[in-house]
């Protein structure tokens, strides 16, 4: 068995409204910041998980997104593992 | 024009908007000539069965829709009724529930957004919402699933805008597992001088689009909620639309300071269909025409065409008559609430609807095709095959549960009883500083400062006496509705509903339909209380039963208490207090909750209705109300008379029990 | 009421405030007189003797709750009147904007249910040395709501520079951990920075608790506290 | 002038009670997970920027992220610049 730690990025899909990453952008470009575009928020989850190898991981945790970790209908997940 | 095949464009145009052949010929006959595509698919959006109520606008006309408070019915933003010393009540239900079932966090979310912009293009601030909610059997992760994202959608918006979530319904039925019901309420005051139009004035005028910027959020939805479920709306599911409360929050306070200044002639919501409703809409009732300029209109997205700017729902965004040369204050006032604001075109006294794009003409037609002359549908109705069997259903041949004690327990249990404190806990049922009784009575009450009387508020529906009986269970939903008001003391002035039932084009669901209406209508006109808007929700099937939901038409009431004090509890709040049952028990057992509880069954007769007794029942709640003559009052329904003995124990917050004989 | 100086309270609305009518409507039904501060306004006016941030979902509490009002123009205004030794109430999101602005120490997290919670609950004032508790009888607990999602109350690192004002309690007045709605360390529902008591922050609406005829009038006590502080 | 795109990672910091992330451990078990330890969940904000080079990208996100895009009290941040 081997440790491995996982990332997995959580965002809104492209194409639809996403009134956090609006508003967070409109307050940047306000305090003074500039040159900014395309300001998008979303989810991180981590977490450790024993395994035999890398691909059981890559399988879990593709199932573990289309499960729970990622609505199917407004969100893109990514997964980083090493 | 000789019914040659319609060009290949057009075809695939029609097919990705659920419009039939039949209503494509009827369009150019009507316009004299081939639509162009901007045409066709702001046509085919008005003339969805959301848009048009096609099906149902013949039945709809049997409602009582005239009382003398009445200020605006059916045909307006929502309905207003005069409450007395210069104000009206305005309100309205609307139904989310395929957007919903495809996705329930936001699905539901933008019902609670789109239901509170008629209110406040009403003129009115939003002061209450209600929920009615029906789910299926809570036995599946998907049902789970649904029922966690419809209520925290619901809290998200709600308790960001700060309109408190007061009352409503939350039911469980196998009927609804292919098909989920949302249907949201929303109530505001207004001053009657400050009571807005729809009605387009003034050529020359502007248009101004004010609001969130247009993307391609749940094109075609309007034709979707058309749509039977089936695997051809699954491409459909990307254009899903996505709600902003902060947004919506900030154009409540913009379009009521609008108002207060005086900067408005007419004001309408993009909801379905979004600019094409709007515009067409105040044109027709205006009987002028409106000009649109598309390139002027704010958008989010890139290389969008004009059939998806004309037809996009993309939230939270209003279209606004102003006066011509006061155009600037307005958008100043919009821009220091951070909200865009833009002149998109000119009312015209050509009665047409034209629409440029990127310097063509792209539309160019009578508002009054797209409004007026949508194809009016006399439906077959049949009645059910299965009715007849299953109402001779002989209830007593049952035999006797031996263990009562159980039954009891059981159906203390079932989540359509037990209580629903969490759900509404997650909502904001404070803010406002209003609500004066809170959810977990029969009915909210709500106070309008500033004067003496108040308003009940209340959302009522038994889908299963409506399953055996439409007539009788359309009659059951507004006599329990006025009684749940009478248990809090007021007396109904109007009702709005959510008519939510199966796929029109079965005679037998039209069958329904139209018993529905007549048996609501019958009670109605007793009553004396008017419908003063509504919403109708078809094609509500449910593809694994091969059946559509059972027939739900969701009654919305509001009444007004001439004393907020004089109140009771829904609940036991002292010993030794006897305890009266008023009205006569009877003996029906057909379509109860015991019998779909404890036997699954839903059969027999439902009990019937009796208006005269009903209404001399709630004359007494409210009588012994004003006389202080009682402590608590609480209506026996679903489960009988234990359910809402134990309910009145439960809900009080001392240890406090009850011993009656039967 | 006859007599005294009428004390007047400034609410101030950011963009998202929602219960700001409320506040508006509870001091002014208590006798007092109320006016708006607009979030972009540069200096709190002569006549205001106590400033209130009220609740509500600023900027629509993306990001963080308060996160993005601590920038509002007012909210340099509203520290310079704390450090001249102004009264600063914030109630629920106002509290949060002030622990967001530094205000006051610490921060408030997500409840521990992950929910939003709205229900009459019941604290007790920690002490009565300060603007905002000194006219409230001792020894019984407030009847008063709250209605937040990021409730939970942390010292972070500066527990030091904390001083709870007050805390959860049960109808009795025992603070335990069944009556501590959305696990805030110490059951905390307000505080005050110690050595500046003249600001503090408390999550439960005293606004929605000043008249009887919406189930308690507790939270008229706060209002009467800063009036008797103040003559 | 180029541009960057940028990644914020906003964690809540170790040893605070982190409900959220413990939820999700807990639902993700309950799904048939094995393996999994010490689950995490933050925010995750992206952005594109345009400006003359890396470090000047690297100074602007850091005063982003103390300013206004991460707690000090309760968050930590990690910036990613590709």
């Amino acid at each position: 068995m081997k440790f491995f730690k996982v990332r997995v990025i959580v965002m809104p899909r492209e194409g639809l409204l996403d009134p956090q990453g609006k508003t967070v952008e409109q307050s940047l470009k306000k305090l003074g910041f500039k040159g900014l575009s395309d300001v998008r928020m979303g989810k991180v989850i981590s977490l450790k998980m024993a395994a035999e190898n890398r691909s059981k991981v890559e399988d879990a945790v593709k199932d573990m997104c289309r499960k729970l970790l990622a609505n199917p209908v407004t969100e893109d997940y990514f997964i980083e593992i090493d | 024009m000789a019914q040659k095949d319609i060009n290949p464009r057009h075809k695939a145009l029609c097919k990705a908007l659920a419009m039939k052949e039949e209503e494509y010929w009827r369009l150019v006959r009507l316009l004299g000539r081939e639509p162009t595509e901007t045409e066709l698919g702001m046509t085919a959006a008005l003339w969805s069965e959301h848009c048009s109520y096609k099906s149902s606008r013949l039945h709809l006309r049997k409602f009582p829709r005239k009382s003398w408070r009445v200020l605006a019915g059916p045909g307006e933003n929502a309905g207003a009724v005069d409450i007395g010393d210069g104000y009206a009540v305005v309100f309205k239900m609307e139904s989310h529930n395929h957007p919903s079932f495809i996705e329930p966090f936001h699905g539901a979310a933008t019902g609670v957004g789109g239901i509170l912009r008629d209110i406040f293009a009403m003129g009115a601030r939003p002061v209450a919402l209600l929920d009615s909610l029906r789910f299926g059997n809570l036995d599946n992760s998907r049902m789970k699933y649904l029922v966690d994202g419809v209520v925290s959608g619901i809290a998200f918006y709600g308790n960001c805008v700060g309109v408190p979530t007061i009352g409503g319904e939350t039911d469980f039925d196998p009927s609804y597992n292919g098909n989920i019901l949302v249907n949201v309420m929303c109530v505001g005051v207004v001053k009657h001088e400050r009571i807005q139009s729809a009605r387009a004035e003034g050529p020359g005028n502007p248009v101004i689009y004010v609001g969130s910027k247009t993307g391609r959020d749940g094109i075609g939805g309007a034709t979707m909620a058309s749509e039977e479920f089936s695997d051809e709306t699954e491409e459909k599911r990307p254009s899903v639309q996505i709600g902003d409360p902060f947004t919506e929050k900030l154009l409540i306070e913009a379009c009521l300071e609008a108002y207060e200044k005086d900067l408005v002639v007419a004001v309408q919501d993009m909801g379905a269909a979004g600019l094409t409703s709007s515009s067409s809409e105040m044109a027709a009732k205006g009987g002028v025409g409106i000009e649109l300029d598309l390139d002027r209109v704010p958008l989010r997205e890139k290389g969008m065409n004009a059939v998806e700017i004309m037809i996009s729902e993309s939230q939270e965004r209003m279209l606004i008559i102003g006066r011509k040369g006061e155009e600037r204050r307005l958008i100043r006032l919009f821009k220091k609430w951070g909200l865009d604001a833009v002149v998109v075109g000119r009312v015209t006294d050509s009665g047409k609807i034209v629409v440029k794009h990127k310097g063509r003409v792209v539309a160019d037609m009578p508002a009054s095709i797209l409004v007026d002359d949508a194809p009016l549908y006399r439906r077959p109705v049949k009645e059910p095959s299965y009715l007849h069997e299953l109402r001779e259903f002989d209830v007593f041949s049952l035999p006797e549960p031996r263990d009562l004690k159980n039954v009891f327990e059981k159906l203390l249990a079932w989540p359509g009883i037990a209580s629903r404190q969490w759900v509404y806990r997650q909502y904001d049922h404070m803010v406002g500083t209003d609500t004066v009784v809170l959810p977990g009575s029969d009915a909210a009450v709500l106070r309008v400062k500033g004067i003496k009387q108040a308003l009940g508020v209340t959302s009522d529906c038994t889908p299963r006496y409506c399953y055996l009986d439409p007539f009788t269970g359309g009659m059951q939903a507004v006599a329990e509705a006025a009684r749940n008001l009478a248990c809090v003391g007021a007396k109904p002035i109007g009702i709005t509903d959510c008519l939510n039932f199966g796929n029109p084009e079965k005679p037998e669901v039209m069958w329904q339909f139209v018993k529905s209406i007549e048996g609501m209508s019958k009670a109605l006109r007793y009553f004396q209380i008017p419908v003063v808007s509504g919403n109708v929700s078809f094609y509500n099937e449910n593809e694994a039963l091969g059946a559509a939901v059972h027939p739900t038409p969701t009654v919305g009431m509001v009444g007004i208490v001439e004393d907020v004090n004089k109140i009771v509890p829904a609940w036991f709040t002292e010993e030794e207090h006897a305890i009266i049952l008023l009205g006569s028990p009877g003996e029906q057992l057909g379509g109860s909750l015991y019998l779909k509880v404890v036997h699954n069954l839903v059969a027999g007769e439902p009990p019937e209705v009796d208006l005269k007794a009903e209404k001399a029942l709630q004359r007494t709640l409210r009588e012994l109300l004003s006389r202080c003559l009682v402590s608590a009052v609480h209506d026996v329904s679903d489960g009988g008379l234990a359910i809402a003995l134990a309910e009145c124990s439960v809900a009080s917050s001392d240890a406090v029990g009850f011993s009656v004989e039967v | 009421m006859k007599g005294r100086k009428r004390i007047t309270f400034g609410v101030v609305i950011f963009p998202g405030t929602n219960c700001d009518r409320d506040t508006y409507h509870a001091v002014e039904a208590l006798g007092y007189r109320a006016r708006y501060l607009w979030h972009v306004a540069r200096g709190i006016p002569q006549d205001v003797q106590c400033v209130i941030l009220p609740g509500g979902f600023s900027y629509g509490d993306y990001l963080r709750a308060g996160a993005i009002a601590k920038f509002a123009r007012i909210m340099d205004a509203v520290t310079e009147f704390a450090d001249r030794g102004g009264l600063v109430l914030g109630i629920c999101n106002g509290f949060q904007i002030l622990v967001e602005s530094g205000l006051l120490p610490g921060a408030l997290l997500q409840n521990v249910n992950l929910r939003f919670i709205c229900e009459h609950v019941y604290i007790l004032p920690q002490r009565f040395d300060t603007p905002f508790t000194c006219a409230i009888p001792e020894g019984r607990p407030l009847r008063i709501p709250i209605a937040h999602i990021q409730g939970r109350y942390t010292y972070g690192s500066q527990k030091e520079k904390t001083c709870a004002l007050f805390c959860y309690c049960d109808r009795n007045g025992n603070i335990t951990g069944d009556a501590n709605p959305n696990g805030s360390e110490d059951n905390i529902a307000g505080i005050v920075a110690p050595g500046r008591l003249n600001v503090a922050g408390m999550m439960p609406h005293p606004e929605r608790a000043a008249e009887i005829v919406l189930g308690s009038n507790d939270g008229a006590w706060i209002f009467r506290s800063v009036e008797r502080w103040l003559s």
